[in-house]
């Protein structure tokens, strides 16, 4: 497959109560999304360590989601208030260290936003397609 | 080993290094020292103008280009097990002669006995080493506690002379000679050419730090328990820069990297100053303190080592000296030994 | 009464929000029309729109009847709204704000000798560095044609040495010069 | 420089009784390098020194004695007053078994610098804004600014404010902008690739030796997740994907938490510029959290808490 | 102790007798004053309609300059010019960058001088009210005076971060220590509309009017200001009926220290304000003269 | 050895036409541990649960990978079938290859790698699976209520009716709250004290109920079911034992200072009952205005004409401590002090009042026996001014929220108005006048209409006094015109604020509360009394301003949740919870602050280190406590603290094989 045609990977973690739940009601109602995204569920958004999400690209994941309920709503009340703060540093420290911040996305999707999640996913591999796979951007900078 | 015993080869006077450094980088196999991040360091060189022959001692020890730091053992697949190709050909110049004389400890544990290495042998096998009469010793410079000195040169293929202002090169071996057949210079008498090499070898280290070796294996024999142990472990910050950073140490572990179907044996560098160097997998560690894992570097290598080989496990090349955050000095050990021997 | 076609007042609506709040540094949209800085408005009581009224304008985007109301050149400027407010809007600013947008429109204000006014003082200012009062009036008074008013005051305070007829400038009449030049540029 | 100060208080402290232990400096095997020294009796004092060289910071060394009986004394700078700090912030040391010897600091010299300014230099003594080295090459009288360890070039604290006893007059911090701070900018200037590739060159040199986590004192960990065999968080082979994920996780565990000691970068043997990911962690953390002043040791730490209206850019 | 001084245009016209009694109070209470060198006009009530960047530059540059000057502070009689050195110092303390921004529009490096105070806020705050009382020579009993505060001195208090700007007291307290009788009354902060005086004074003279109502209702005899432009504005724009002289709070309290009314300046006041003092015994028989 | 059976649901032709699943089977019976794969029709019907039990005890497998529609809905059922043949029901994984594949990827071609993936993921994770099991706690059934006002009331009175015991603890002398200072309620006007005293009378009298009046929570520790609570029994200088409630004291003791029931409005003894349907009708030695205390320890008239020697001058503060199994907290709320609004005379003007005291002044029980009098002078107004949101909506100087009871009680403050004085005029300034429940716009309408009540729309600006009245400024924003009122009286609408020690409350009591103090719920919808640490609930204005209705619904809905509590007789826990490695963990407490539930703790541990023994602390999980949100995991830099059935060793394996 050529650069151009390969789907971009996308690893999606997903908070049970809220996200996971969000993505089911995208099934449920049909609502077709690329297969760019594979999803690993968790408890909480909070439950992610940002050790996850760099092996993930390390391991060739083009992006990587984080979603979980709005800020208030989560289920345990408080975790993903500390997810935002700790990806708002994270976010910018991935990119610091040359990870594009536009392959990491942190999204609130409730339950009831079936068609969020879908246009999350569809949105990201839209982007991760323009920006093309990750290696290649470091590769090309390492040849100068 | 005997220094003077070299059988006399050519030897050559180079007013200007930089054409034989040209054709050295050219073909591709030059490894050499240059520049880096305020140091230098032995890598890889493509252009002979990045090449520092100018270079005080670098930070790592060469040892990493025959043992390296992580070395696939081999890797397996669906399809079956893979040995990767053994190393090829390399010009390592600039070789100090404290590296040198560490090369031969690590053929001892590499080579000799029932388990002999291949990846290391090869890349032994395959490496040109020209090495470099220091010029540069540094403070914490001791190899002549060890019987080396800056003119120590002994299982080089040839070796780098400063001698003014340009360099004297002169070959010891049949490589070395062969390697310096195409090259330029003005062809020096055997004689002028040993005075210059003996001159670097009565050379003094510029602290002129001189440690008496004698009796230090034997006094550690009977001081596993000493307290001496505990005054120096309290220093220690358990990092692994002076076994990382010394051309002796060798220790190192198996791993094993697995991706789903496939996978591969990783040989890396382990250090026995790490807490989990000698954790069993059932959690048990047998050094489970500082100061038991202070004392075994420094009884690895000034009393097993000789007790297996007669030799210390040392060069005095002082990296660990000057690398050590907190100052911990070998030679400040073999001194405390040498005073608990004195009083005792 | 006409009605106002709120679509069509939608149309200036974000453009005037953006440029009342950078010149205010204050949202008028956190206004809930309460009321409260009317009340206390010295001068509401000769106000075409209240001071409410004024925000309620800049809220749907009235620029219009913003711009032309008498209330931005009435506002004595004493904050008494801004102190009171719920909402924490300052709405002393969005007065300046609006006479800054009318300025820059070319509006003839509603209120021509407050305008005037300010147009002398500022002048005078830019002029010597310092206010000097006999001069900015008198330039007040060609730029309103209203010679005689006031005539027996200033008599009176020139009779108790408060007027003097000497301006007193800065040594240096380009400093002042030069920061009405920086302000135009920064504009 | 203060090192009667020091031995005088050591020998005080210990026949008093007051503390069992004292953490000191002792010359090295050249005077520029002085090492860690624990004295446990008075009579030891002698070996103690206290010099313009003396930058280890010794507040980590408090660890070993976390489970021994008796109160240590130890040595502190200002910014090592922080790595104390940090560990009484994460519960590691008692305050009340830890008697702190405050050295009011007028920075510490780096060595290398020092060197180039005078090969073989042994001593150092302050003279106003001025150092004068001395050693076998002779006396050369340098401006401090020349001399000085970076970080003591722009010390916020040069005196640690929770001493039990303080060697001198508190010393005032300086107010210099952050330099290091251009460094940061510098980076966040290039193109993604280009970040990447020179962290890529700069995390290749890496020989996984450790000095950076044990030497820091927001490290204070009993057991390091990188030392974790399940799961493996750092794989133990050093290619590319694992010295990133080394130096990503060393420096998102201490964001928010690093005192701005620079002990890290300067125990790398291969001078790597550590410091340079601290610090955009530190300036993200002030600026994202609204705090100041990030690197000094609170309560409860920036990423211990949250705030309902912190930004928000994640809708 | 010694601080910048900044008197502000009117000080140089409408107000000079402000600036005489100011003076001499100040130097009554050992506070040195030294003038901004070269200071110029704050802006006042136009330039902040005009152009937002240069209702702060201007008052900013004087600020830059006092900070030069290397004094405990920056104080200025005048509320009006109060207000606008505030103004500015609020707008430059609420970011940085803007220091740089205006040391570039002015020509003068900026850097903080604290937060710029009133004459009234030094003598009540910084100097005290018993240091005032140890200056009273003749107290003025039985004087019964509403303390007049205006708008910009308190309003909005985020910016001006003095006294209640409902319910001020510095100045009822500064009366009080001065020996008179300073009465409760609903006006004390309500603007007199000064900045309008000029241009439509039919508006003002209604503001002008409410206020002096209020504080006659009050029983007051006289009204205390602590800005030229409301001392200036309630003397010029009262009407007929209204007979309250208008001070200013530093005329009483050189009259209390015991200075005559000529050092004060206060026969340059429009209508009988000698009269009253006399009445109430406050002048010493030399001291019935002219201005 | 790990033996892994995976079962690939068809779902119908919900899955199969859209996955290729003998591919899916194909690629998975390659994968390491994998030892058995099938397919069925509908893995979630009997049959299809029969087939997995089955392959379980053929191919002996411990670990289970179901591959079919989201666990979401079916993760329990399969549980359940796995335990059923004696494998730990947590060694169950699922893929969900239908909601996250089939649905939504409907193409086979594409579906199909992503349906091997996660099948692959989920076997990942299954290798590493350990078995869990819940863990039980006991539960002591006995309720602790914390206030006595009409919440806390209801709530013991329903727990107490339910059969369990109830401790209520009020730190006033009487019971009652604030509802015993109303005069009357809206929308039906009913008497306040009516309503609430044979309530109080049951609280008093109910043999489950234990009043403790003058008391306070000190501590509370432990965790839902085992509470543990310090109670502060406060020195009343009375012996209730003995004490008849005669009124031959209060009535003989000579000292009076202003009463906090009447707000200062009127005056009290210094031994007094607050008022006279308290409960318990017995009174409080005021140490701070007894002459006994504060002068020269004389006086004691009270004691000498007590009979029955009631008095005791020397009681000491009591410390109690009890067990409990939940705690309902109820202490109500607090009125905004509006001495911050300058611009309404900063709370100088004696006419200018709150409308609690205005409560005082009509009420038939009040100071002024019901007539109103205003405190300056005792005349009877004429022209009342009522303000509404004084401190309320007003971000500058009070609270962004609305109250909303003021604009309720305001409607039936006109209403009282104008039936006890008919000649008078009643003005209300409001911005919006908010009606919204059972009668409540009919009452509003009825104030306007029936009793003439003049509703101006507009806050007021500024309240100052001319001559003996107050001039009342503000803006008829109806017309966009200032207004101005002459009254006699000026009544404010003082924001509903919490009170102003809550948050030592919540923090010594362990749950959480907003930036304004109210009492955090644990979820404003689904879990509107639950506070986020199990056992503890919320009833009435703690929580939030809430008027009588919606107080007495929710303590109904928390002693339903302790009742709900109390029905079991033990707690099981989900297994899915938090864990510490103690040899890892150093006791840096980071994992601390971030748990929601307050499930960790700290503990000592003793281990050998060389020959001696050593102490340090360590973290220490309560399972009871713990909901399993795994936000200490990831605070815990070491690894120490791990999420089980979420481990660290889970989830990276799950990365890993996502990404292979």
């Amino acid at each position: 497959m050529s650069v151009a045609e390969r789907e971009p990977k996308i690893v999606g973690f997903l908070c049970n109560w809220c996200s996971y739940a969000g993505a089911d009601l995208a099934g449920t109602s049909r609502t077709s999304y690329p297969t760019s995204v594979r999803v690993i569920r968790v408890p909480c958004s909070g439950r992610v360590n940002p050790q996850f999400v760099l092996r993930a690209f390390q391991l060739g994941a083009d992006g990587v989601l984080v979603a979980g309920c709005h800020p208030g709503d989560c289920h345990y009340s408080t975790g993903n208030y500390f997810t935002r703060r700790r990806f708002l540093l994270v976010k910018r420290f991935l990119d610091y260290l040359g990870i594009d911040q536009r392959r990491f996305r942190l999204r609130w999707i409730s339950a009831s936003e079936g068609p969020k999640f879908a246009e999350t996913i569809r949105e990201m591999t839209e982007e991760l397609r323009q920006l093309g796979p990750r290696d290649a951007a470091a590769v090309e900078a390492h040849a100068e | 080993m005997n220094a003077l015993a070299v059988e006399e080869r050519k030897a050559v006077r180079l007013a200007d290094i930089r054409p034989v450094l040209e054709r050295l980088a050219a073909g591709g196999k030059l490894v050499a020292p240059v520049a880096e991040a305020g140091g230098f360091a032995f890598r890889r060189v493509g252009q002979a103008e990045k090449v520092r022959l100018d270079f005080y001692n670098t930070a790592e020890s060469p040892k990493d280009l025959f043992f390296p730091q992580s070395e696939v053992l081999f890797s397996y697949d669906a399809a079956g097990i893979a040995v990767p190709e053994p190393a090829g050909e390399q010009v390592l110049l600039g070789i100090r002669p404290c590296d040198l004389a560490a090369l031969p400890l690590l053929d001892r544990v590499f080579g000799e006995g029932p388990f002999r290495d291949p990846g290391y042998l090869a890349r032994r096998e395959r490496t040109v080493l020209v090495a470099v009469a220091c010029d540069r010793p540094r403070a914490s410079c001791f190899c002549t506690s060890f019987g080396l000195s800056p003119g120590h040169v002994a299982g080089a293929d040839m070796v780098l002379y400063p001698d003014e202002g340009g360099y004297l090169v002169r070959a010891q071996t049949e490589a070395g000679e062969a390697l310096m057949a195409e090259w330029p210079g003005e062809a020096v008498a055997p004689g002028e050419a040993e005075a210059v090499a003996a001159r670097y070898r009565s050379m003094e280290t510029p602290l002129g730090r001189r440690i008496r070796l004698e009796g230090v294996a034997e006094a550690l024999d009977g001081m596993f328990d000493h307290p001496m142990w505990e005054q120096i472990a309290a220093r220690c910050l358990s990092c692994g820069i002076c076994t990382y950073t010394c051309p002796t140490c060798h220790c190192f572990q198996l791993t094993d990297e697995a991706k789903g179907e496939a996978g591969k044996r990783v040989r890396c560098w382990d250090s026995c100053m790490f807490p989990e160097f000698t954790r069993m997998a059932g959690g048990h560690n047998p050094r489970p303190d500082k100061k038991a894992r202070v004392r075994q570097r420094f009884m690895h290598k000034l009393n097993y080592f000789v007790r297996r080989w007669e030799e210390y496990l040392c060069v005095g090349c002082g990296r660990c000296v000057e690398s050590c955050p907190v100052g911990l000095d070998i030679a400040y050990v073999i001194e405390a030994v040498q005073g608990v021997t004195a009083r005792a | 009464m006409a009605v106002v076609d709120l679509t069509e007042a939608a149309k200036g609506r974000e453009e005037l929000l953006t440029r009342v709040r950078e010149l205010a540094e204050t949202d008028p949209l956190a206004c809930y029309q309460c009321g409260k800085c009317s009340a206390g408005c010295p001068l509401s009581f000769a106000m075409d729109y209240q001071p409410r009224q004024i925000i309620r304008l800049v809220q749907l985007g009235m620029r219009e009847q913003a711009l032309g109301s008498s209330t931005i050149w009435l506002c004595a400027g004493c904050a008494t709204c801004t102190t009171r407010c719920p909402r924490q809007v300052k709405i002393d600013g969005v007065m300046d704000a609006l006479r800054q947008l009318a300025g820059q429109d070319g509006r003839a204000p509603r209120e021509r000798e407050v305008a005037a006014f300010h147009t002398s003082f500022l002048e005078s200012v830019r002029r010597g560095g310092r206010v000097h009062e006999l001069g900015m009036v008198g330039s007040y008074k060609l730029r309103t044609r209203r010679i005689f008013q006031d005539g027996g005051l200033g008599w009176n305070l020139l009779r108790h040495r408060r007027l003097p007829l000497k301006a007193s400038p800065l040594r240096d009449r380009k400093t002042v010069e030069r920061i009405f030049r920086a302000a135009e540029v920064r504009g | 420089m203060r090192s009667e100060a020091v031995r005088a208080a050591a020998r005080r402290l210990l026949e008093e009784g007051k503390v069992v232990r004292f953490l000191g400096h002792a010359p090295g095997f050249d005077p520029t390098s002085p090492f860690p020294q624990l004295i446990t009796r008075a009579e030891e004092a002698e070996r103690l020194v206290l010099d313009h060289f003396c930058a280890p910071n010794l507040a980590k060394y408090l660890l070993d004695y976390e489970t021994q009986e008796g109160v240590t004394a130890v040595v502190l700078k200002g910014c090592d007053a922080l790595g104390l700090a940090r560990l009484l912030a994460d519960h590691r040391v008692a305050r009340d078994r830890v008697w702190v010897v405050g050295l009011p600091c007028p920075g510490m010299l780096d060595r290398d610098k020092a060197a180039a300014l005078l090969p073989g230099v042994q001593e150092a003594r302050a003279e106003g804004d001025e150092f004068v080295l001395t050693g076998a090459g002779g006396e050369r009288r340098v401006a401090a600014g020349q001399v000085l360890l970076d970080r003591c070039l722009v010390c916020a604290v040069p005196t640690p404010d929770d001493a039990d006893e303080l060697l001198g007059e508190p010393v005032p911090g300086r107010p210099v902008p952050r330099e290091e701070d251009a460094a940061v900018a510098a980076l966040e200037a290039m193109t993604s690739a280009e970040r990447k590739a020179y962290w890529t060159e700069q995390f290749s040199r890496c020989i996984r030796c450790m000095a950076c986590r044990n030497v820091c004192p927001a490290c204070n960990c009993r057991s390091c997740c990188f030392d974790s065999e399940e799961p493996r968080w750092l794989s133990r082979v050093t290619d590319g994907p694992a010295q990133e994920m080394f130096h990503f996780v060393r420096a998102l565990h201490v964001a928010g938490r690093c005192v701005d000691c620079h002990e890290c970068e300067r125990v790398c043997p291969m001078d790597i510029p550590l410091m340079k990911l601290n610090h955009k962690l530190l300036q993200d953390v002030e600026e994202l959290f609204e705090l100041e002043r990030a690197f000094v040791p609170r309560e409860v730490e920036p990423l211990g808490i949250y705030r309902p209206d912190d930004p928000e850019e994640f809708a | 102790m010694k601080l910048a001084y900044y008197p502000g245009c009117s000080s140089h016209g409408s107000a000079a007798d402000y600036d005489r009694s100011a003076r001499a109070v100040a130097g009554a209470l050992a506070l040195e004053l030294v003038d901004v060198p070269e200071w110029n006009c704050c802006g006042a009530s136009s330039a902040h309609g005009a152009d937002h960047r240069l209702a702060m530059y201007l008052p900013g540059r004087n600020l830059a300059v006092a900070a030069g000057m290397g004094m405990g502070g920056v104080v200025t009689p005048c509320a009006a010019c109060y207000s606008r050195l505030n103004r500015a110092h609020h707008w430059l303390a609420e970011d940085r960058r803007r220091w740089l921004e205006l040391s570039a529009a002015v020509g003068v490096p900026y850097n903080d001088v604290g937060k710029p105070r009133s004459l009234l806020e030094v003598v009540v705050g910084d100097v005290g009210l018993e240091a005032v009382a140890a200056q009273v020579r003749r107290p003025l009993k039985g004087l019964k005076a509403a303390a007049y505060y205006g708008c910009l001195m308190l309003k909005p208090p985020e910016v001006a971060r003095f006294d209640d700007p409902e319910n001020p007291r510095s100045m009822d307290d500064l009366l009080q220590a001065l020996g008179a009788q300073p009465v409760r009354w609903g006006f004390k902060t309500e603007c007199c509309g000064a900045s309008l005086s000029v241009s439509r004074p039919e508006l003002v003279e209604k503001l002008v009017g409410d206020i002096l109502d209020n504080a006659s209702a009050a029983g007051a005899e006289c009204v205390v200001t602590a800005c030229p432009m409301c001392q200036a504005n309630l003397e010029q724009r009262r009407s007929e009926r209204h007979r309250l002289p208008v001070f200013y709070f530093t005329d009483l309290a050189g009259i209390a220290f015991g200075l005559s009314p000529r050092e004060l300046g206060i026969p340059m006041h429009l209508g009988e304000p000698l009269e009253l003092l006399r009445g109430k015994g406050l002048l010493a028989a030399g001291e019935e003269g002219q201005g | 050895m790990k033996r892994v059976g995976v079962f690939l649901c068809w779902c119908g032709s919900n899955i199969s036409s859209a996955v290729d699943l003998d591919q899916v089977a194909e690629q998975t019976a390659l994968l390491p541990h994998v030892v058995h794969v099938e397919q069925y029709k509908y893995l979630c019907s009997d049959p299809g649960q029969e087939t997995v039990r089955k392959a379980i005890k053929e191919h002996a497998l411990n670990r289970v990978v179901i591959a079919a529609c989201s666990p979401r809905m079916h993760e329990r059922t399969f549980r359940r079938a796995v335990g059923s043949v004696g494998l730990n029901p947590h060694l169950m994984e699922i893929a969900n290859i239908r909601e996250q594949c089939s649905w939504v990827h409907p193409d086979k071609v594409t579906s199909t790698p992503v349906a091997v993936d996660l099948v692959r993921t989920a076997v990942a994770k299954a290798v590493k699976d350990i078995p869990l099991e819940p863990s039980y706690v006991g539960i002591e059934k006995r309720a602790l209520v914390v206030g006595g006002g009409i919440a806390g009331i209801q709530a013991a009175l329903d727990i107490a009716d339910s059969g369990y015991e109830v401790v209520l603890v009020e730190r006033e002398p009487t019971i009652g709250g604030r509802m015993a200072q109303l005069d009357k309620t809206f929308p039906t006007l009913d008497c306040s004290s009516c309503i609430l005293t044979p309530k109080m009378v049951e609280a008093g009298q109910d043999p489950r109920i234990r009043l403790l009046t003058y008391a306070e929570v000190e501590s509370l520790s432990g965790y839902i079911g085992n509470f543990e609570a310090r109670i502060r029994m406060k020195a009343r200088s009375v012996d209730l034992d003995r004490c008849t409630g005669c009124g031959d004291c209060w009535n003989k003791c000579p000292y009076r200072s202003p009463g906090e029931f009447d707000l200062g409005l009127g005056k009290r003894k210094a031994i007094y009952l607050p008022f006279p349907q308290a409960v318990p009708n017995k009174p409080v030695l005021d140490r701070a205005t007894c002459a006994y205390f504060q002068k020269d320890g004389k006086c004691q008239v009270c004691k000498k004409v007590c009979a029955p020697g009631a008095i005791d001058f020397e009681q000491q503060d009591e410390i109690l401590e009890e067990r409990f199994g939940a705690v309902v907290v109820a202490t109500g709320f607090d009125l905004w002090d509006h001495g911050r609004y300058g611009e309404y005379g900063a709370g100088q003007h004696p006419d200018v009042i709150s409308s609690l005291e205005f409560e005082r002044l009509v009420s038939a029980s009040g100071p002024t026996d019901g007539k109103i009098k205003r405190p300056s002078d005792g005349k009877l107004p004429e022209r009342v001014v009522f303000i509404q949101c004084v401190g309320s909506r007003d971000e500058a100087k009070g609270v962004p929220y609305c109250s909303k009871v003021c604009c309720m009680y305001t409607a039936k403050h006109a209403i009282l108005l104008k039936e006890k004085i008919p000649s008078s005029q009643s003005y209300v300034f409001y911005i919006d006048v908010r009606a919204a429940g059972k009668n409540y716009e009919e009452f509003y309408r009825r104030a306007t209409v029936e009793y003439g009540a003049q509703y101006i729309r507009g806050r007021v600006s500024r309240i100052y006094p001319r001559g003996d009245s107050l001039v009342v400024v503000g803006e008829d924003t109806l017309l966009g015109q200032k207004v101005e009122v002459e009254a006699d009286l000026v009544v404010l609408a003082t924001a509903v604020v919490s009170r102003s020690d809550a948050p030592q409350v919540a923090q010594k009591l362990g749950f959480s509360y907003d930036q304004h103090g109210f009492f955090t719920e644990a979820h404003p919808k689904l879990a509107p009394v639950e506070t986020n640490t199990a056992g503890i609930f919320l009833a009435g204005a703690c929580q939030g301003p809430k008027d009588i209705p919606d107080t007495v619904a929710q303590a109904g809905a928390a002693a339903a949740k302790v009742v709900r509590l109390f029905a079991k007789d033990q707690l099981e826990t989900e297994p899915t919870v938090a864990r510490v490695d103690r040899a890892r963990c150093a006791g840096c407490e980071w994992c601390r602050p971030i748990c929601p539930y307050k499930a960790i703790e700290m503990e000592a541990v003793t281990e050998r280190v060389g020959s001696g023994q050593v102490a340090r602390r360590v973290a220490k999980v309560n399972p009871s406590l713990c909901h399993g949100c795994g936000a200490c995991s990831v605070a815990c830099r070491s690894g120490a603290m791990n999420l089980l059935g979420f481990s660290n060793e889970q989830v990276w394996a799950e990365v890993e094989a996502l990404c292979l």
